[in-house]
């Protein structure tokens, strides 16, 4: 048993409201700053003039009702959809002509909201894929599975197989994903995301459809992945419960538009919040 | 692969289990093809085989030597005709002679027949360059090749035109099958365009041809004096209908002996009356089919379907092909014993002997179905004889009473040249067989 | 034997990620080349040998050629027999205008440019997708088959427009008879087999297998669309031209580029939808049915002593039927049923 | 100048017999999802049925049609009871497979009844120039073709209605937008699939006849597909009239192309043409003249 997993084995069984923000490290620099982004599709306006910025280390929420464009959103920043206007800067270069390959290689990585797994393929490989932008081999190489080919596919699967222990899904590394339940799906995409040992992971409601347990598990995940591995993550969640527990700073969207902006306790008590999405007054 | 292993060994048993039958009897495998696009052409070629070959063994076969046969399906397939011919070679004390009727097939199978000592006859088709014994020592183009059958087509339309010198400012057009087949030819039409001065046209009509619009629309602009219809297939009857849709004169066209059958024809309705086409059989009847038609049909033993296609132009193949093989093993038994079964080796002395002369076809009932056959080791052909037959809506006529030989010197010598080629690539020294 | 994995324990990421991991599976395959190797050429007949093993391995090539692109890449194509044609017509050429060059060698030029004629015709796979991109993939098929018929270079100004093959020479030893040319192709298959399947499971293969199943998330994985897609191609023209070479070479010694037509694109396109898309196992099992069937039917059709032209119809209707058949029965192909059969006999006797 | 309005026009009629054939694809595709490999199968089969019944019974063309078009329904029946229903909800692929081994079934079942022989189909009007056209215009056209263009404007214009006004053709509508959503509502999605391949049936006997009129009834009809395809490419797997104008464009560029480039090149190229043709406009346009706008969400 890895060392992590018995430090969780030792911890109190975790609720929602037992995890604190306390222990984490604290957030550092801004490491991804967006100003005025607009994105449209033909006529439609997805995004309208948006600007955030996301700090290290920190778990940044996008929350908004659906078609609020927290899904463009992302896609913007990871390079599938090119804004009109607006300019990103990641760690304080302004990037031009983004595309997904560029963002991964950037180390962005993420989840999507209809999980997008590669259903043929076992939980271990999909996993690998994960690691694909740090394999050097060629393909002749790996045709013929020889020496350094050979050597890398092994310490990829190490690694692979580390992220299996700390997702523990030890047991199904073999099955294809596309039998196993929709929980599990949404962990293995996780670790696929985690495989690329990204700086910034993008998850796209990752709790969305899932049952209290399952949902406290990735909870729990989420925040082990930020800890441990210190890497920023931005979520889209519906459950408010989650975003304010978990996330240090909140982006409120509506209509593409940009409403609010702040700590989940800011964000609660903004009018316009309540108005658009939220429906109740904060405590 | 447990599974593929038995599979493997029931064939194995099949073909294996034949092997054992005794060899009394003359055999010879027939890859043949009876489903598919060409299935009309195949089930009356190898019908008319069949049928022959049955009037043979009711009269008691070759000086008491039976023939036996046995058919596979190659679907006009390379890869199956590969099969068949492997499957069929060593059943029954081994093959004799093959006949596939298929370029590909016969492709496919060129370079194993030396090995395996069976001669294959391509009557009517295949490299023309195979008449040369030397090179080819297994491999009989009998009665005439392509080459042939070009210079006999320009020497027709040469005297249609009263003399070969009026052949001189006129326009023919070569509309072909664009594969190896339609361009077979080219070599002998271009180099008699340059010696008799007229023009040659050459139109290709993509395989499998069945839609030729814009080809008669170029040749309908050009105004030829003559089509040649170098066609196979389902081409040949878009061809003469595409021709009438036109306003074509189906007078002006002359197709190939594959142009030139029924199967071409009638599909066109009246639209091919007046089209004629190459033959080596004259079309017409015979003792020998009036005998099939007796014996065998009348007693319910024929091998077509329909008692109707007896004589039609494929049968009529059919039964010329088994003509000559009859007589090649009649010339081999004279040679290496009679009423004994000959080997493949004395069967392809006895096709190469061949003299299927005007008094031997008298004997057979077939005096005039073809021309007189005969081959030696420098001249696997036999003849290169052809006549020129005419559809009248109803039936194919034959309309030049004598056989036509077209510029031999020509095909020689370009079979010679081409042969030679052969021979240097595949490092063959030419040397007859003894 | 007794099938049994248990008691084989996995020590080491390398032994758990080997082509076969349970022992007797490697027992089996070695146990299998071993009579591929020294029984059948003994054992079998030349008929065997040079009629149904032969076709059947150049045919198993090129499906497993044509699985890499669709059953593993997701791209599916019409033009199997076009890359075996480029295959075949460059050996010849590289052999006749190349003096002394190695047999095995122009094989890998025919199949490298055929993989050059798979990179040029898979280029729109990066636009068109689907059966879009099958009724594309055509255009190859017809376009090269024409380039062969119209280009006299190319067949050697050969009058009768086919190319004979030259015979098979490596190191002075004449690859003549049936069972010589059986164990080259043979050699030539299993060895192209186990690069496919290194590929497969390596990062090349689960790249493929990634823009097929999803491609948009394996580009923001950081797989370039392009570059795999254009590997997939050219792997899989590179697979095609060395089966076409052999077809060719090994088998049917002169040809024309008719006998590269689209009926053997089809038929290729058949072996991997019945023996398994995405599977190795699978092309072999596919080429074993289309191969192995239409002869089987006959055989059994002419022991029944029917009119030829019935039995020869009545094969062409059960060939269908059974194709019929299998698809009901298993849905993915001769390797999934040959997967279910071994994960049975693996828990057997307690399915529970 | 007459001789390009000729080659205009005689390439559009072919691209009208194309979009014939085209029609019974596009028909089961939308409805199915299904690409029917058999369909040139079927146009054999329909024809040499046609020709059989009226050679083996001695009946004349009027009374031999209405019994193929019953045979052709009871093909399409069968062949969703045989063959579709118990391949439901399988992949594409699986699906396309099986409609190859029909064709193989369909061919030999064919030449099994009737025999391989080629026959001639004579219809009430022959294949020669339109002499009204010679002598007012000077242009010369078939009088066949205009036939069969009516005719196969007749057939789109009934399918059309049928379509659109009856029932059935809404639920067949429904059931081409979303399977499921249209089960979700009630309609029976397996007698829709069963009324479109007996729908396609007398489509691909409507091909058969013309077709076979025009080449003869041989085993060659079933190639008459591969020209169909292109056609679907251009025009979309799924749009009717995109199979129309599909069919006419490929019909006019490959005839002009013959005549004008062909020579240019040796000739020959009609064949890889329109595929090279619908290539490049499928790499601009990747739906298709009349395919809808394929937006992929993630």
């Amino acid at each position: 048993m890895t060392e992590d997993a018995q430090m969780q084995m030792n911890e109190p069984e975790a609720h929602f409201g037992a995890v604190s923000t306390d222990g984490r490290r604290p957030t550092g620099p801004v490491i991804l700053d967006l100003k005025n982004i607009s994105l449209s599709f033909g006529g439609v306006r997805a995004l309208t003039d948006i600007s955030f910025d996301v700090r290290q280390h920190e778990i940044r929420a996008i929350i908004g009702p659906n078609g609020a464009g927290k899904s463009s959103m992302l896609n913007v920043i990871n390079g599938v959809y090119r804004p009109q206007q607006g300019q990103i800067a990641y760690r304080g270069e302004v990037r031009k002509n983004m595309d997904c390959h560029a963002a991964a290689k950037s180390g962005i990585a993420r989840t999507f909201q209809n999980i997008a797994l590669f259903k043929g393929m076992t939980v271990l490989d999909n996993i690998m894929t994960g690691r694909n932008l740090k394999m050097k081999s060629n393909f002749l190489m790996q045709a013929l599975y020889w020496g350094p080919a050979r050597r890398e596919e092994i310490a990829h699967r190490i690694k692979a197989e580390e992220i299996i222990d700390f997702l523990e899904i030890q047991a199904i590394r073999k099955t294809p994903v596309g039998r196993l339940p929709y929980g599990l799906q949404k962990r293995v995409e996780l670790g696929r995301a985690l495989a690329a040992e990204p700086e910034i992971l993008l998850l796209d409601e990752p709790m969305a459809g899932m049952n209290v347990e399952e949902k406290q598990d990735m909870c729990r995940f989420i925040l082990d992945v930020n800890d441990q591995f210190g890497t920023t993550i931005v979520l889209i969640e519906h459950d408010m419960g989650v975003v304010m527990d978990i996330s240090d700073r909140v982006v409120v969207l509506d209509y593409g538009k940009k409403i609010g902006d702040g700590t989940p306790d800011e964000v609660r008590c903004n009018q316009d919040v309540i108005n658009a999405y939220l429906g109740v007054a904060c405590a | 692969m447990k599974r593929l292993a038995s599979i493997i060994a029931c064939i194995t048993l099949a073909a294996s289990g034949a092997a054992i039958a005794q060899p009394a009897d003359q055999y010879i495998a027939l890859p043949s093809y009876r489903v598919g696009p060409y299935a009309a052409g195949g089930s009356g070629f190898y019908g008319g085989i069949i049928d022959y070959f049955n009037l043979v063994n009711l009269s008691g076969g070759v000086n008491g030597v039976k023939i036996s046969w046995e058919e596979c399906e190659t679907e006009y397939n390379p890869s199956r005709g590969v099969e068949c011919y492997e499957r069929l070679k060593t059943k029954n004390g081994g093959a004799t002679l093959v006949e596939p009727l298929s370029t590909g097939v016969a492709y496919g199978i060129l370079d194993r027949l030396a090995v395996d000592k069976i001669p294959m006859t391509m009557i009517g088709y295949g490299r023309s360059d195979a008449a040369n014994g030397k090179v080819f020592p297994y491999v009989f183009p009998l009665i005439t090749s392509y080459w042939n059958q070009a210079a006999a087509m320009i020497k027709y339309l040469g005297d249609k035109e009263g003399g070969m010198a009026k052949l001189k400012g006129k326009k023919i057009v070569h509309l072909y099958h664009d594969s190896a087949f339609g361009k077979e030819p080219l070599p002998v039409l271009e180099a008699l365009a340059k010696q008799h001065g007229f023009e040659l046209i050459k139109i290709p009509v993509t395989p499998p041809g069945s839609e030729q619009q814009s080809q008669w629309l170029q040749i309908r602009q050009a105004r030829p004096d003559h089509v040649i219809l170098w066609g196979w297939g389902s081409m040949n009857a878009v061809a003469i209908k595409t021709a009438q849709r036109n306003g074509f004169p189906r007078e002006k066209i002359l197709g190939v002996w594959w142009a030139g059958s029924e199967e071409d024809t009638v599909p066109t309705g009246d639209a091919a009356k007046g089209y004629s086409a190459m033959t080596f059989n004259t079309p017409g009847n015979y003792p020998v089919l009036d005998e099939i038609r007796k014996k065998l049909y009348d007693a319910g033993k024929g091998n077509m379907s329909d008692p109707a296609r007896i004589g039609s132009v494929y049968h009529m193949r059919g039964v010329s092909a088994a003509i000559l093989w009859v007589e090649a093993i009649r010339t081999a038994q004279e040679k290496f014993g009679k009423g004994k079964r000959i080997t493949g080796e004395q069967m392809r002395w006895g096709l190469e002997n061949l003299n299927v002369d005007e008094a031997r076809q008298k004997a057979i009932g077939a005096f005039g179905m073809l021309p007189v056959v005969k081959t030696s080791c420098d001249d696997h052909e036999g003849s290169g004889a052809v006549k020129v037959q005419q559809w009248d809506g109803k039936k194919w006529n034959a309309i030049t009473p004598n056989w036509i030989v077209g510029d031999k010197a020509l095909t020689r010598k370009l079979l010679e040249e081409s042969s030679a080629a052969y021979a240097a690539e595949k490092k063959i020294t030419p040397a007859c067989a003894k | 034997m007794l099938y049994r994995e248990a008691g084989q324990f996995k020590t080491s990421y390398q032994a758990d990620g080997q082509i076969f991991p349970i022992l007797q599976d490697r027992i089996a395959l070695l146990a299998m080349l071993a009579v591929a190797v020294v029984a059948v050429p003994l054992l079998a007949s030349p008929y065997v040998l040079s009629a149904i093993l032969i076709p059947f391995l150049i045919f198993s090539l090129a499906a497993l050629g044509l699985n890499i692109l669709t059953g593993y890449a997701g791209q599916l194509s019409l033009g199997t027999a076009a890359f075996m044609a480029v295959g075949a017509f460059a050996s010849y050429n590289f052999i006749l205008r190349i003096p002394g060059l190695p047999v095995l060698l122009a094989f890998v030029l025919g199949g490298l440019s055929a993989a050059l004629v798979g990179i040029a015709f898979g280029l729109p796979s990066l636009r068109i997708r689907g059966f879009y991109l099958a009724a594309a993939t055509l255009a190859t098929q017809f376009f090269v088959v024409w380039c062969l018929t119209k280009i006299p270079y190319l067949t050697n100004y050969s009058t009768s427009g086919v190319i004979t093959a030259q015979p098979i020479v490596i190191l002075g030893y004449a690859f003549d008879t049936p069972d010589r040319k059986y164990l080259l192709v043979l050699a030539v298959v299993a060895v192209m087999a186990l690069l496919a399947k290194n590929m497969i499971r390596s990062n090349v293969g689960r790249s493929w297998m990634a823009v097929r199943d999803m491609d948009v998330a394996a580009e923001v994985i950081g797989f370039r669309l392009m570059r795999t897609k254009l590997l997939a191609f050219a792997v899989s023209s590179f697979y095609c031209g060395v089966a076409g070479a052999l077809y060719a070479y090994a088998y049917l010694g002169t040809v024309e580029p008719e006998a590269y037509n689209l009926d053997l694109s089809f038929r290729i396109l058949f072996m991997i939808i019945i023996g398994g898309v995405g599977s190795v196992l699978g092309s072999f099992l596919g080429a074993a049915f289309i191969v192995l069937l239409p002869v089987l039917l006959n055989v059994v059709a002419h022991s029944l002593a029917l009119p030829t032209s019935v039995a020869s119809n009545l094969e062409l209707m059960v060939f269908g039927a059974l194709i019929i058949f299998f698809l009901i029965v298993e849905p993915h192909g001769l390797a999934r049923l040959w997967q279910i059969g071994k994960e049975k006999l693996r828990l057997w006797p307690f399915p529970h | 100048m007459n001789f390009f309005f000729e080659v205009l026009i005689g390439g559009l009629l072919s691209g009208v017999m194309y979009a014939l054939v085209a029609i019974g694809f596009v028909l089961i595709y939308k409805a199915s999802g299904v690409f029917n490999f058999a369909q040139g199968a079927m146009v054999y089969f329909a024809a040499l049925t046609c020709v059989g019944v009226m050679d083996k019974l001695g009946v004349s063309l009027w009374i031999a049609l209405p019994i193929t078009v019953a045979v052709m329904i009871v093909l399409g029946l069968a062949i969703e009871r045989v063959v579709l229903r118990p391949l439901v909800n399988q992949p594409e692929i699986t699906l396309f497979m099986a409609t190859i081994g029909l064709a193989f079934f369909i061919e030999g079942l064919a030449q099994l009844m009737f025999g391989a022989q080629v026959r001639k189909l004579e219809l009430p009007i022959e294949d020669v120039p339109s002499q009204y056209l010679m002598d007012n215009y000077n242009i010369l056209v078939s009088q066949f073709d205009i036939m069969a263009a009516a005719v196969c404007g007749l057939l789109v214009t009934t399918l059309a209605l049928l379509f659109s006004k009856t029932r059935v053709g809404r639920a067949l509508r429904a059931v081409a937008d979303d399977h499921q959503a249209a089960l979700a509502v009630g309609i029976p999605l397996q007698r829709i699939w069963a009324v479109l391949w007996a729908v396609a049936g007398i489509v691909a006997l409507v091909a058969g006849l013309l077709w076979g009129a025009r080449n003869g009834v041989q085993f060659a009809l079933t190639f008459v597909a591969l020209k169909a395809l292109p056609v679907l490419i251009l025009g979309g797997f799924t749009s009717m009239p995109g199979a129309i104008v599909g069919g006419l464009v490929i019909g006019a560029s490959e005839k002009l192309a013959e005549v004008y480039i062909g020579p240019l090149v040796g000739g020959g190229i009609e064949g890889w043409f329109p595929y090279v043709l619908a290539l490049l406009f499928l790499l601009v346009r990747p739906e298709g003249l009349f395919g809808e706008k394929i937006i992929r969400r993630i």
